[in-house]
């Protein structure tokens, strides 16, 4: 699962597990003011520009202090945020008319209007190094109808627009901190939130400051928020213990059970859009065993029992799938899985003729991922196979799966509401993600067809005959969606944790 | 009143191997203003006899028995803190290797003036004069400037200058020299023995020179005492154990002298004294030179020879049953 | 006037209590030494269980790489000695195949620094001049580098495993060994029996390698004695970062590291690699200890 | 003695150029580089090649590291790839960190190290010196990381008497602060005073049994004058050895920061390489870098006056 920012330390594994701890609780950085949260996450965003930024950790951050056009709610339905009701789209699907909601202001007090709509899109289209022009590429250009109302113009129909409006690209940035910082803008942001942006200490911390300006200013009762960045997270759920922290984002799994035990503790759960899967390098000239034949990759995939893997590494808190749509995706049709069947997989890796089939599985370091990685192993090796564990730094590990220098890599993708972002991209030909290299006209055309429609039934039937295509020929495994835990303290209220793994801490609140 | 007295005086080292008995009861006295020379092979307890005086034998594996009087006062029974005030006060030491025997990193006028600002209370600028005075003494050039060099800039002779010029800082009673010129070159040595012999005859200073070398016992000392295997077998003032030597040991020292043989002409090979040194484990009730003497009868192996006048008076004692010069032809 | 014969005394007529023993051969007088020095026989036996655990011990025990997910984390009991770790193996079998993975990073470490810093060292003691001043800014240059940021970056280009481990551990010892033989070999090359082999014509490589080399053994032999288990510790700490060995092989380090994630549920998983390693480095250290000292010619009764 | 050190300072200058040479093509040797990291999760080529080209990475190298060096003489060493902050800012942040723990570790090391040394010395034999030397092998044997575990099972688990990880700023809360140093430095110092414990011992009591300290004695000098005469000759041995294990301080803080979370220079570089952030990990090394040349000047002119033989005969290089 590609939970980049959650690896970003290459020597991780650090710090213990701790069964309770409850030292004398001076605030760990400077003593934050009374009432303000402090919230520890696994990573340090990188910018906080919505149009260059990349992390997920940048997404965490961004709820407290920017708000988006669109959000999603527990069912991962599209809700509207800043925008004061679903898009009008046009019966060709070629224009979108989005209605803002009146009387918002941004956290600089400038009023929050169709212009300033306008003037985001268009740096997020056309700034050099923008990480939001594909995500909007089917945009042509963004028109103002009336200071209430914004119209985009779309080259041709785009289904999977509106979820990236309830991504990164919906945020939208105040035009007047704009023209000031220009591309510096991440230094200083100014959007519209409950929070505004006080001060960032690299590498340590990043405060929020409630915001006076914000439309909902009455539902939010914490005077600000500190982000505190804890890579590790057994330290972050000692912390936690301890006092330190109010809330602990994204702890492992037996981070989690133990808090469970703790009486001054309570845990949130998601079971989020994100999944785990290992790409198989398909590529003609791989010359992997498992490149060569698709009976060893159908035997590869028996032979791991994604139920013991769930509960001998996760504690059983992750949910077994092999698709990659999440259990709450409308647009999801339950995808017909290969049994995990070990003498059946004995069979075929015998009638492969290759003797004990070498199959090399890249890991990216981290205690959890390597714990899963030798589980595989042990299963892989009952039937036959000779597995060989390669753990490795990140980056690198990406940088060879993406020159196709690999056999197996274990890496999943931290999900997308819209089913075109956990597709596109990833199954598609010449896809940045296709680590596989897997090239299918089929699945190509299924993709897009189902990219330029707005038809929810005919989506989840072109996805569907994807996926189905995608589990036949195996270039990919997908393992299971991720439970994803938030460890917050007893006395924090009014966290909304929603599937896209993010936690909403507008209307939290810390009893007394 | 004799300066010094030293009586029964026993050295005994503790080692994996047993007891090693360096100094078995042995008796001198020293007057005042003095050179006594305490001669022998190496290993016979020379040096272990004079560096018991002022104690400053390993404490954790000597033992030392015995009396030693300086003016009157039992050093002996001095405990380890009023012995700090008699070394280097009245009683000072010069040792043998000049090149180890100053500390590297101190500058030569401060390792001097050590010795005054523990024994006097002299103010620091007196110090720095007195240090001069002394080096000027001890007949080092440009005493001024050498003062601030460090020993690594100074010759052996130069050092050894140093060495003694600390040890008569304090104008002490008595000067130990523990083979002051052994490491030095023979022109130097002449110049080192001038030094001791001028302090004698200035400040009166008497002084205890072990050595082996025969030659500077004969310019320098006015009484020997000749030791063998930690006991003392001869005492006689220096020109009576040259002309005559009474103990048969003592006798073949001189022998083995090439220049002494020369005298007596003709072209012989060097006598030698046949045998071994005895091991210093052992201290039988015998004369321990026996199996290597000429003279020996079995008297000699019967009981230890107590240490009776020699027939040239004026305290020439001598450890033998058959003592007297030369007999054979 | 000279001193003659006095000083070294007459010889000649055998004395009858000493008989002169034949000459005992060198090493077994310092074995001898050596085993009289408690600590050091102690050190030794240590030495010498860790070797027998690292090569018997795997025969012995089960497989180090086998699974138990259905008793994970559990305490000692019949089966499993020592219990089992977070994925159900035994610890046991771990720690033996640890013994091994320490033994190869520690002893080939070494031995590699040795391989390239000894010649490095006679050369810069040697020739002095530019070769040695070249010699020791590189020697400064590695020894300025934290070795552990070097072997982060070289885990991140070839990917973490025990060969990198033992490239970067002796790549971090290279520096001191150069150091200690160019010092030896700064101090025998004035010596006269090096200038009494250069009058005779032989080579520079001749006079460094018969001449010089095999009167530092003893210096190098300490020197291996700690660099040991500083390659062990070392190994230990870059598997406690993640950087070193491939699962499923066993290292202490990495033990330690998922016995980190567990010191709550189950302490005793983080115990026994951490006593496994220090009972090894302790046995070598004390070894080393009675070899420096009855190694060492200055050596006080 | 000046030209003497001015020849050292001439051979730090070298050595930091060397390093800087040897990290700015260390860095690039990483598979990946900060662009496919700052691609983000789904990286376009054109994104890569515009985020390479904003770091200047797409030019030749020579042309890079000139500028680097020419920016990083001007005290620029460019801003963090991930969050554009000023390398500057970043290290001036993390380095009192580190700096900290090291600082607080050598002198725990040094002052425990040579007091046990000279107290094992001065009581050869005695119950004392097997402590001592117990103490040293303890020191030297113990992997220091587990050492810290141990700690954190033993004083935060159980009894909660130190908080276990974290860092915090001494101006802002010195109570918080020295209670989260406590551990690591312990940890970081034992091994650092077990090694100059032992190497204070062998040399002192070399010195013990030298002419010049009998000479003292004869001088009427006490104990704890011998003493001084002897010490002041096996400092300079000490200071050499103090030196050498700077070095591998450094490389222990960075474990140590691991373990106890604190975000120093170790975390930093570790984290640097993960994010190849090729800027900050540039800037943290060299200044590493330039820690330890420094203290070897320290060391050499500390050693040139403790030994006044180095300060007229030339070098002891």
């Amino acid at each position: 699962m590609r939970r980049r920012t959650y690896r970003a330390g290459a020597a991780t594994a650090a710090a213990l597990l701790l069964a309770s701890c409850s030292t004398p609780g001076s605030g760990s950085a400077p003593e934050a003011s009374p009432n303000t949260l402090v919230v520890s996450t696994p990573t340090e965003p990188d910018s906080l520009d919505p149009t260059l930024a990349n992390t997920f950790a940048a997404r965490l951050v961004f709820t407290s202090f920017c708000e988006k056009l669109y959000d999603v709610d527990s069912d991962l339905k599209i809700v509207p945020q800043l925008a004061a009701a679903l898009p009008r789209v046009s019966r060709d699907g070629r224009t979108m008319d989005i209605v803002l909601r009146r009387g918002v202001r941004f956290n600089d007090g400038t009023p929050f209007t169709a212009a300033a709509v306008k003037t985001t899109l268009d740096r997020d289209l056309t700034m050099k190094a923008s990480a939001r022009a594909g995500e909007l590429s089917a945009i042509s250009r963004v028109e103002v109808r009336d200071p209430t109302t914004v119209r985009l113009v779309l080259k041709h129909p785009s289904a999977p627009l509106l979820a990236q409006l309830a991504d990164r690209s919906g945020l939208i940035m105040s035009p007047t901190a704009l023209k000031r910082l220009g591309a510096d803008f991440g230094t200083a942001p100014v959007c519209v939130g409950p929070f505004k942006f006080r001060d960032r200490v690299s590498g340590n911390e990043m405060d929020f400051v409630k915001s006076t300006d914000y439309y909902d200013a009455d539902k939010v009762r914490l005077n600000g928020i500190r982000y505190e960045f804890i890579t590790n997270s057994s330290v972050a759920t000692a912390n936690l213990e301890s006092g330190d922290v109010d809330a602990a984002e994204h702890i492992d799994a037996n981070d989690a059970i133990t808090l469970r035990g703790e009486s001054g503790t309570r845990v949130l759960h998601s079971d989020t859009i994100a999944y785990q899967s290992i790409s198989i390098n398909v590529r003609p000239g791989a010359g992997t065993a498992l490149s060569r034949s698709a009976g060893l990759r159908k035997a590869f995939e028996m032979s791991i029992d994604r139920g013991a893997l769930n509960t001998s590494v996760w504690k059983s808190q992750n949910v077994p799938d092999c698709g990659p749509l999440p259990a709450q995706s409308p647009l999801r049709v339950r995808p017909h899985c290969t049994p995990y069947d070990p003498a059946a997989a004995r069979a075929l890796v015998r009638k492969s003729g290759v003797r004990s089939p070498a199959v090399q599985l890249m890991v990216p370091t981290g205690a959890a991922t390597q714990r899963e990685a030798q589980v595989i192993q042990s299963m892989a090796q009952d039937v036959g196979f000779k597995v060989s564990v390669r753990p490795i730094d990140l980056v690198s590990g990406l940088d060879l799966a993406r020159n196709g220098k690999f056999d197996a890599f274990l890496e999943g993708w931290s999900g997308r509401v819209d089913p075109d972002g956990d597709t596109n991209d990833i199954i598609t030909t010449g896809g940045s993600n296709n680590f596989s290299g897997y090239s299918d006209r089929t699945v190509d055309s299924l993709i897009a067809r189902a990219a330029a429609t707005n038809d929810d039934r005919q989506r989840s039937r072109l996805y569907a005959r994807a996926v189905r295509r995608v589990g036949e020929q195996r270039p990919l495994l997908y393992l299971y969606h991720n439970r994803w835990f938030t460890g917050t303290s007893a006395k924090l209220h009014g966290v909304v944790y929603q599937p896209d793994g993010i936690p909403r801490f507008k209307t939290a609140h810390l009893a007394r | 009143m004799t300066l010094l007295e030293v009586s029964g005086l026993r050295v005994t080292y503790r080692t994996e191997d047993g007891p090693v008995l360096a100094a078995k009861d042995v008796s001198f006295s020293l007057g005042r203003g003095e050179i006594l020379a305490l001669v022998g092979e190496s290993g016979c307890g020379k040096t272990a006899t004079a560096m018991a005086i002022p104690r400053l034998l390993d404490d954790t594996r000597a033992t030392i028995g015995g009396s030693v009087l300086l003016d009157g006062v039992e050093l002996t029974a001095l405990s380890e803190r009023r012995m700090r005030d008699v070394r280097g006060k009245d009683i000072s030491v010069v040792f043998q290797e000049p090149m180890t025997s100053l500390n590297p990193a101190f500058t030569v006028g401060r390792q001097i003036g050590e010795v005054l600002r523990q024994h006097t209370g002299l103010t620091r600028r007196q110090v720095r004069e007195r240090v001069v005075e002394l080096l000027d003494l001890v007949g080092v050039p440009d005493a001024r400037r050498r003062a601030g060099s460090y020993p690594h800039e100074l010759s052996g002779g130069m050092r050894q200058r140093v060495m003694i010029a600390t040890a008569v800082a304090c104008d002490p009673k008595v000067l130990i020299a523990d083979e002051p010129t052994t490491a030095l070159d023979v022109t130097i040595q002449a110049g080192v023995l001038d030094v001791i012999r001028d302090l004698r005859e200035q400040l009166g200073t008497a002084v205890i020179l072990i050595t082996h070398d025969l030659g500077v016992v004969a310019e320098v000392a006015d009484r020997v005492v000749v030791m063998y295997s930690g006991r003392h077998v001869e005492h006689s003032p220096t020109a009576a154990v040259f002309d005559r030597p009474q103990h048969p040991y003592t006798i073949g020292l001189l022998d083995a002298l090439p220049a002494r043989a020369a005298l007596r002409g003709g072209r012989r090979r060097l006598t030698e004294i046949p045998g071994l040194v005895p091991s210093p484990a052992t201290d039988p009730d015998a004369c321990q030179f026996a199996p290597r003497c000429p003279r020996a009868t079995a008297e000699c192996t019967a009981a230890r020879p107590a240490l009776t006048g020699a027939d040239g008076g004026d305290g020439h004692l001598v450890a033998c049953y058959h003592p007297g010069p030369r007999r054979d032809a | 006037m000279n001193n003659a014969a006095l000083e070294n005394g007459p010889s000649a007529a055998a004395d009858p209590g000493a008989a002169a023993p034949e000459p005992v051969p060198q090493w077994r007088r310092t074995l001898r030494r050596l085993l009289r020095r408690r600590m050091a026989v102690a050190g030794a036996v240590l030495v010498l269980l860790f070797l027998l655990l690292a090569l018997v011990g795997p025969l012995v025990t089960g497989s180090q790489t086998r699974l138990g997910l259905t008793h994970l984390l559990a305490g000692p009991s019949g089966a499993h000695p020592l219990g089992t770790d977070d994925l159900g193996r035994d610890v046991l079998a771990r720690i033996t195949g640890g013994a091994r993975v320490s033994l190869l990073a520690g002893v080939v470490s070494t031995a590699l620094a040795l391989v390239v810093g000894v010649p490095l060292g006679l050369a810069a003691g040697y020739y002095r001049g530019w070769a040695d001043s070249v010699l020791m800014r590189l020697t400064d240059l590695v020894l300025s580098f934290p070795y552990l940021v070097f072997a982060v970056g070289m885990a991140a280009i070839l990917g973490p495993s025990l060969r990198n481990v033992i490239i970067a551990l002796a790549v971090a010892e290279v520096p001191s060994v150069v150091r200690i033989v160019r010092g030896e070999t700064l101090v025998l090359r004035s010596q006269d029996f090096v200038e009494a082999a250069v009058a005779d014509g032989a080579r520079d490589a001749a006079v460094m390698w018969r001449e010089i080399l095999p009167n530092m053994t003893n210096t190098l032999i300490v020197k291996a004695t700690v660099a040991i288990p500083a390659g062990i510790l070392g190994e230990a700490a870059l598997s406690f970062l993640g950087l070193g060995v491939q699962p499923p092989q066993a290292s202490w380090g990495v033990m330690l590291t998922s016995a980190q994630q567990f010191l709550s549920q189950d302490p005793l998983l983080a115990v026994f690699p951490g006593v496994a390693i220090a009972l090894t480095t302790l046995g070598f250290n004390l070894l080393g200890d009675g070899l420096r000292d009855v190694l060492d010619p200055r050596e006080l009764l | 003695m000046i030209r003497y050190l001015l020849r050292r300072a001439g051979t730090a200058v070298v050595t930091l150029f060397l390093a800087s040479i040897a990290v700015f093509l260390g860095v690039r040797a990483l598979p990946g580089d900060p662009a496919t990291v700052l691609a983000g999760e789904s990286p376009t080529p054109e994104a890569v090649a515009a985020i390479r080209q904003q770091f200047g990475l797409d030019q030749p190298l020579p042309v890079q590291y000139l500028h680097y060096v020419t920016q990083a003489l001007e005290g620029n060493l460019g801003s963090s790839t991930q969050d554009k902050a000023p390398v500057t800012h970043i290290l001036a942040e993390r380095l009192p960190v580190t700096l900290e723990l090291t600082v607080l570790a050598m002198v725990v090391g040094i002052a425990v190290g040579m007091l046990a040394g000279i107290v094992a010395a001065v009581r050869r034999g005695t119950a004392l010196d097997y402590a001592a030397n117990a103490f040293g092998l303890f020191g030297l044997s113990i992997p220091h990381f587990w050492l810290g575990l141990l700690g954190i099972v033993v004083f935060s688990v159980h009894w909660h008497v130190l908080p276990a990880s974290g860092f915090v700023g001494f101006a802002d809360d010195p109570a918080g602060n020295l209670e989260r140093m406590v551990m690591p430095v312990l940890v970081l110092g034992t091994g650092l005073a077990a090694v100059i414990m032992r190497q204070t011992r062998s040399s002192l009591l070399g010195q013990l049994s030298a002419d010049y300290v009998r000479t003292a004695r004869s001088k009427g000098m006490s104990g704890l004058g011998q003493l001084g005469h002897a010490l002041r000759n096996s400092l300079t041995t000490v200071t050499t050895v103090v030196g050498l294990q700077l070095a591998g301080l450094i490389s222990g803080a960075v474990i140590t920061e691991q373990i106890f979370v604190i975000p120093g220079f170790g975390k930093l570089i570790v984290d640097g390489v993960s994010s190849r952030n090729y800027p900050v990990i540039q800037g943290a090394v060299l200044v590493t870098v330039t820690g330890y040349v420094l203290v070897n000047l320290l060391v050499d002119v500390a050693y040139a006056y403790l030994d006044p033989r180095l300060r007229t005969a030339g070098a002891p290089e």
